[in-house]
């Protein structure tokens, strides 16, 4: 127990999960950072003939357009990181904010902010999307990404409440109180140090779920109005038939990314439990 | 127990309030003439315009007091009258969208359930073994991370395509007609498959990696350790052990009920599976509004009610909330 | 210097706080200055919540408290923290009074930032470096150090030390060495009495009578929220008049004799709350259908009971 | 001889290598007897306890050996001991209040339990209910959750679990430590009870207090960092310990009559060393008022007279 931060940046470097999760997400950011500066062609620009298979040229091979896969991939994975990013950090901000307040305050404040919760969690977030995107003329994957910040928010809310609830209850906080320290401060200087590795994991999953959830906006036709998305070329591949076709090359791309960037987030996600929870560590 | 439901409807009540209010706030209070947008982006022709501008007038009625538009949306909406679709017009909304659920329900309960206990078994099975679990584990999340959309996709295309076994679009062939003869149900049965098969197996995972992780935690809990030393068994602390970890992921169930219908749109999407999802694509590509608004209500409601069983099932199954002992708040 | 004037406090449970609990039942008792006075009970008796109520970290349902002759509700904002100045406590768990991801003397800087910002670094060092030598701290041992580093008995001093860098006058010690090795615990027991000699007001939690005994000036014996018996520590040990107060010095096991029976009153889950009746009504061996609950009754000076028939006994 | 134990070796693996919790430690429990086992946290009293029923990871068996009832024990070998768990040793563990599965009736728990070790619970149920009136419990409880009863109740309920195969040793770890007076006496008496109605052949019963073991226990052994320090009858112990450590631990006990105006007790200054590198010779030579050269050298566990053995070179040397 004496080394605590060594020790858990020993098990850190240690944990194959970790490793693993951190160069397939460093790999995919990688490409999204300078892949557009490899693309020969705008996402959207008539490249050259259509149905083209994957070639030196065209690297992931044209669409029924003729616009090329490689590029509308990079720059759509682009997107795809902006989503989680700024999705993630919104809703986990909420839900961190929620969940403080609920849980230091408790009496009225944390009844009516729990059941305010509780109604946003049933609510299906996709179908509350639904409502305000249609209403919207045009729309960013900015703009996406703020509505998913704001609708994914509830179940880090519970968690960090039920997490606020138990910390509460440590003496350090009435040590604090005793000291003549504010709420808001004991919240932010005692409570939330002791929560940060949690924040973190929060914060993946939070970004996870917002690729994930933009990717489904994006194919159900309420995406981005302007620019492009890893969701919105698998729209257009299944809309113009690229299955049926057999134009893989269109089809398959955006989801292996999607795929592999949202599984190795859980997987660093496991990895960072167990690192910095021994009761889970191998051995 | 009593205490717990009543608490829970009115979380449910009040949901569907919020829902409703919603639906009717966001067109009112968006920057500009809602009906102009709305016909702006309905793809229609001309002769229909007209039609449907009158009739959007009369729905919205602007000219009417705030309170008033607001009350005559409740009447309306417990009168079943959803509007008109302009997508498949004149045909009401309701009676568009009532012949859609029965397809949405035949292939949603059967994908939720059978994911969620199969799931259970798999990912408590897996924990077993650490060599196992880090074997299988990886598996899992690459299968709980993949879109719904993309791995229906790949099943159309493997399957439908390149092996051409099943058929990848509509929920029966053109050339039948929906009846209760074998032959139907057997083309059913074809075109349900893939569709089931993408919700099933994305599900399949995000369940296994619940189950594995609390049952992990249960494991590790005191009343196990107690077992263990009063020389029971593994089997049986395992089945102690899942049956505590089951709990959480019945809770669990109600709150990824969201997340997996808006899946379920998707599937839909790719294989052109006549339920709420496919209708929705059209709705918002049409510029339906009247389409997309009755689609929101349904699957709110929906998800409610069927939120409102897994609670049902809850209070039955955990004594801490059946004896009013706390447990699971709210 | 302290006074708590009919003090009651109520716990709302349930949603709503539908269910009602009476932790803390119209207790009345003072501190004089330079007095340590021991809260004796039994777990849920309510003394922790008394503790709590003192230093305002929990409200009071009803009653008032009065320190220096001012009440404690009207302490608030700028007024509340002077009143911490004043006042002080120190809790039962060492382990989760320090934050466990900062260094443990980071308690001392806390106190500098809130109530002595003007102070230099150096002009702080030397407050922190007397502080520890009068709980008989070696500074190199304890600073720079994690919480987990340290053990409870050192913890705990650290924690009377940070008291001491505030002009504290009153101390709530909150079971503080329950929780530590018995080879270390009478020596922070001992820190209490050496702070008493310099003038410091201390209430003693504790529900190990021979605690009490061995510190306190007064005894106050609690019972589901109520008085049972008061008075100086001698007279409440040597003569108990309450038939619980008897109860409990029979069960401390002590090195110097032997139970002379196991037998013991069984506790319920809940106790009758038949209203009017004294507390201790369904555990009494004496308990008859006239007694109801009674205030404290004087038997002589600085000798309280709460039992009509104590000179039965 | 109920328990025999020949230099008994748990050390708990860390990152940072063996901790050695239980180092060398050899007793004997008789029949009939309750041997107290106390010492300060981390002297390795529980792992002692816990190695003696159940000892898995991080818990590492070095050497030693086990009899109990003149057969030997396999403590190192997890599947045979399982056997024994229950009916030859039992435990009513330190979390007994939360031993209990929340959310399964108290007869599932019992009947499940029991059922692994070849008994039924309709058999036993009149039995069971005897228990249950003994330690003051009512047979309703039965038909309850454990979440529906208190803490206090649960860990009584654990009591009568632990001990219905009527078990040759029965370990109790820390079970008074939570609890107030009133019901810490409850909870010895129904120890003691256990024992006088033959229900266990012997008791450990590991504990911080010693004033508690002076009421219940019949010997005592005195537990320092992995090492066994001074052994002896209750009374002897209490009255005329030899080691200076069990002098020292026994003299800082308050207790009602002593007062800190008349005469104040002194603590034993220092800490235990870090069992991970344990000094060479006598752990408590740091703290010790008498340690000299010699104690650099470990010292031998030394029968003084029937029944009392002590660990320290200087035995006698200090005086009170």
């Amino acid at each position: 127990m004496k080394f605590r931060k060594s020790e858990i940046l020993f098990f850190a470097l240690r944990n194959t999960k970790l490793r693993i999760g951190v160069f397939i997400v460093a790999l995919f950011a990688f490409l999204a950072i300078f892949g557009p500066y490899f693309a020969k062609y705008e996402p959207q620009d008539f490249a050259g003939p259509g149905y083209n298979p994957p070639s030196g040229e065209y690297w992931l091979g044209t669409t029924t357009f003729g616009r090329d896969v490689f590029s509308q991939f990079v720059y759509g994975l682009r997107s795809t990181f902006l989503v989680g990013f700024v999705g993630g950090s919104i809703a986990t901000f909420i839900g961190l904010f929620v969940g403080f307040l609920s849980g230091y305050k408790g009496g009225l404040a944390d009844e009516l902010l729990m059941m305010f919760t509780n109604i946003v969690l049933v609510i299906p977030t996709m179908a509350l999307l639904i409502i305000l995107a249609a209403y919207l003329k045009y729309r960013g994957v900015f703009l996406e990404s703020v509505f998913i910040g704001f609708t994914a928010w509830p179940w880090t809310a519970r968690a960090v409440r039920s997490q606020t609830l138990s910390l509460k209850t440590r003496e350090f906080v009435n040590l604090a109180r005793i000291t003549g320290m504010k709420p808001l401060k004991i919240i932010v200087v005692e409570i939330l140090p002791n929560m940060l590795s949690y924040v973190f994991m929060v914060f993946i999953l939070q970004f996870g779920g917002a690729i994930l959830t933009a990717a489904t906006l994006d194919f159900i036709g309420l995406g981005p109005t302007q620019g492009i998305s890893l969701g919105l070329m698998m729209q257009q591949a299944v809309l113009w038939n690229a299955i049926q076709l057999g134009m893989w090359w269109w089809a398959v791309p955006p989801g292996i990314a999607i795929t592999a960037i949202v599984g190795a987030m859980y997987f660093m996600n496991t990895g960072l439990d167990e690192v910095f929870n021994p009761k889970l560590r191998e051995m | 127990m009593g205490k717990y439901l009543k608490r829970k409807i009115i979380i449910y009540l009040l949901t569907f309030f919020f829902a409703v209010t919603i639906d009717w706030v966001i067109p009112r209070f968006m920057p500009g003439d809602p009906i102009r947008t709305l016909l702006s982006r309905a793809a229609m022709r001309t002769e229909a315009m007209d039609l449907l501008y009158n009739y959007y007038n009369k729905v919205f009625s602007l000219d009417l007091p705030l309170w008033k538009q607001y009350v005559n949306f409740w009447v309306s909406l417990f009168k079943g009258d959803l509007g008109t679709s302009v997508y498949l017009f004149p045909s009401p909304v309701f009676e568009v969208i009532k012949r859609a659920v029965p397809y949405d329900i035949l292939l949603l309960v059967p994908a939720i359930l059978l994911s969620w206990i199969a799931g259970n078994k798999f990912g408590a099975f897996a924990a077993r073994k650490k060599r196992l679990d880090n074997t299988i584990l990886p598996i899992w999340y690459v299968i709980t991370a993949t879109p719904y959309m993309w791995l229906g996709i790949l099943l159309a295309w493997v399957f439908g395509v390149v092996l051409g076994i099943f058929p990848i679009s509509g929920a029966y062939s053109f050339s039948m007609s929906p009846s209760l003869s074998w032959e139907f149900i057997w083309d059913y049965l074809k075109h349900w498959i893939l569709p089931f098969g993408s919700l099933f197996i994305v599900q399949l995972g995000g369940w296994a990696i619940g189950m594995r992780n609390m049952i992990i935690y249960e494991l590790e809990s005191e009343y196990s350790r107690y077992m263990e030393a009063m020389g029971a068994p593994a089997k049986l602390i395992r089945k102690y052990a899942f049956r505590n970890a089951v709990l959480p992921q019945i809770t669990g169930l109600a709150l990824q009920l969201g997340v997996i219908v808006a899946g379920a749109l998707a599937t839909e999407v790719v294989f052109s599976y006549p339920g709420i999802g496919y209708l929705l694509l059209q709705g918002i590509l049409n510029g339906d509004y009247f389409l997309i608004q009755g689609c929101f209500l349904f699957i709110i409601l929906g998800v409610l009610i069927a939120n409102f069983f897994i609670d049902i099932i809850y209070v039955i199954v955990d004594p801490r909330v059946r004896r009013g002992m706390s447990g699971e708040t709210a | 210097m302290i006074e708590l004037k009919d003090i009651t406090k109520v716990y709302s449970l349930g949603a709503f706080g539908k269910r009602k609990l009476t932790a803390v039942d119209n207790v009345s008792f003072s501190i004089g200055e330079g007095k340590i006075i021991s809260l004796i009970g039994e777990s849920g008796s309510g003394k922790t919540t008394i503790g709590k109520m003192m230093l305002k970290l929990i409200p009071i349902t009803k009653g008032q408290i009065l320190f220096q002759g001012k009440d404690l509700s009207l302490f608030k904002g700028e007024k509340l923290k002077e009143y911490y100045r004043y006042v002080q406590g120190v809790f039962q768990d060492p382990f989760s009074s320090f934050n466990p991801i900062f260094k443990a003397d980071r308690i001392f800087e806390l106190v500098k930032s809130e109530f002595f910002p003007e102070l230099t670094g150096r002009e702080w060092q030397i407050h922190v470096l007397d502080a520890l030598e009068s709980v008989g701290l070696n500074p190199k041992t304890v600073l720079n150090k994690f919480p987990h580093q340290l053990s409870g008995g050192q913890l705990q001093r650290m924690l009377i030390a940070r008291a001491l860098l505030l002009d504290t006058k009153f101390l709530v010690a909150d079971e503080i060495i329950s929780m530590l090795d018995a080879s270390t615990r009478i020596d922070v027991l001992n820190i209490l009495a050496e702070l008493k000699k310099g003038g410091l007001s201390i209430l003693f939690i504790t529900h190990d009578l021979s605690l009490g005994y061995y510190i306190s000036d007064e005894s106050i014996i609690l019972y589901r929220g109520s008085v049972m018996e008061a008075g100086k520590t001698e007279k409440v040990f040597s003569t108990p008049l309450h038939p619980y107060t008897r109860m409990l010095l029979d069960a401390v096991p002590r090195i110097d004799r032997k139970w002379t029976t196991f037998e013991i009153p069984e506790r319920k889950a809940v106790g009758s709350d038949t209203i009017g009746m004294c507390k201790y009504y369904d555990r009494c061996p004496l308990a008859t259908k006239e007694c109801e609950a009674q205030g404290l009754i004087k038997v002589e000076e600085d000798h309280h009971v709460a039992c009509w028939r104590w000179n039965d006994v | 001889m109920a328990l025999k134990i020949k230099d008994l070796r748990i050390y708990y693996q860390t990152l940072r290598g063996d901790v050695k919790a239980v180092d060398g430690i050899s007793f004997q429990v008789k029949d009939g007897e309750i041997m107290g086992l106390a010492g300060e946290s981390g002297c390795g009293k529980s792992t002692l306890s816990n190695a003696l029923i159940l000892l898995k990871p991080p818990m590492k068996y070095i050497s030693g050996e086990v009899f109990l009832n003149d057969k030997k024990l396999p403590i190192d070998n997890y599947e045979a001991m399982r056997a024994n768990r229950f009916r030859g040793v039992s435990i009513i563990p330190q979390y007994a209040m939360n031993a209990l599965n929340p959310i399964r009736k108290l007869k599932q728990i019992i009947s499940d339990l029991l059922e692994h070790h070849g008994e039924s619970f309709v058999k036993m149920r009149d039995m069971i209910e005897e228990r249950l009136k003994l330690v003051e419990l009512d047979e309703k409880v039965l038909d309850l959750y454990p979440i529906e009863l208190s803490g206090g109740m649960n860990q009584r309920m654990v009591m009568v679990i632990s001990t219905l195969l009527n078990p040759s040793l029965l370990l109790a770890d820390e079970i008074t430590s939570a609890l107030d007076v009133s019901s810490q006496k409850a909870v010895s008496k129904m120890i003691v009870e256990f024992r006088d109605r033959k229900i266990v052949r012997s008791v450990i019963f590991v504990t911080h207090d010693i004033s508690i073991l002076y009421q219940v226990a019949d010997s005592i052994m005195i537990m320092y960092t992995g090492k066994q320090v001074e052994r002896a009858p209750t009374e002897t112990i209490v009255k005329n310990p030899l080691h200076p450590y069990t002098k020292l631990l026994i003299s800082s006990l308050p207790e009602v009559g002593i007062k800190y105006s008349q005469a104040p007790l002194k603590g034993i200054p220092g800490r235990p060393p870090e069992l991970l590198n344990p000094p060479e010779g006598c752990r408590f030579k740091d703290r010790c008022p008498v340690a000299s050269e010699k104690c650099d050298e470990e010292p031998p566990l030394v029968e003084i007279e029937p029944g009392h053995q002590v660990a320290c070179w200087k035995v006698g040397a200090i005086d009170d």
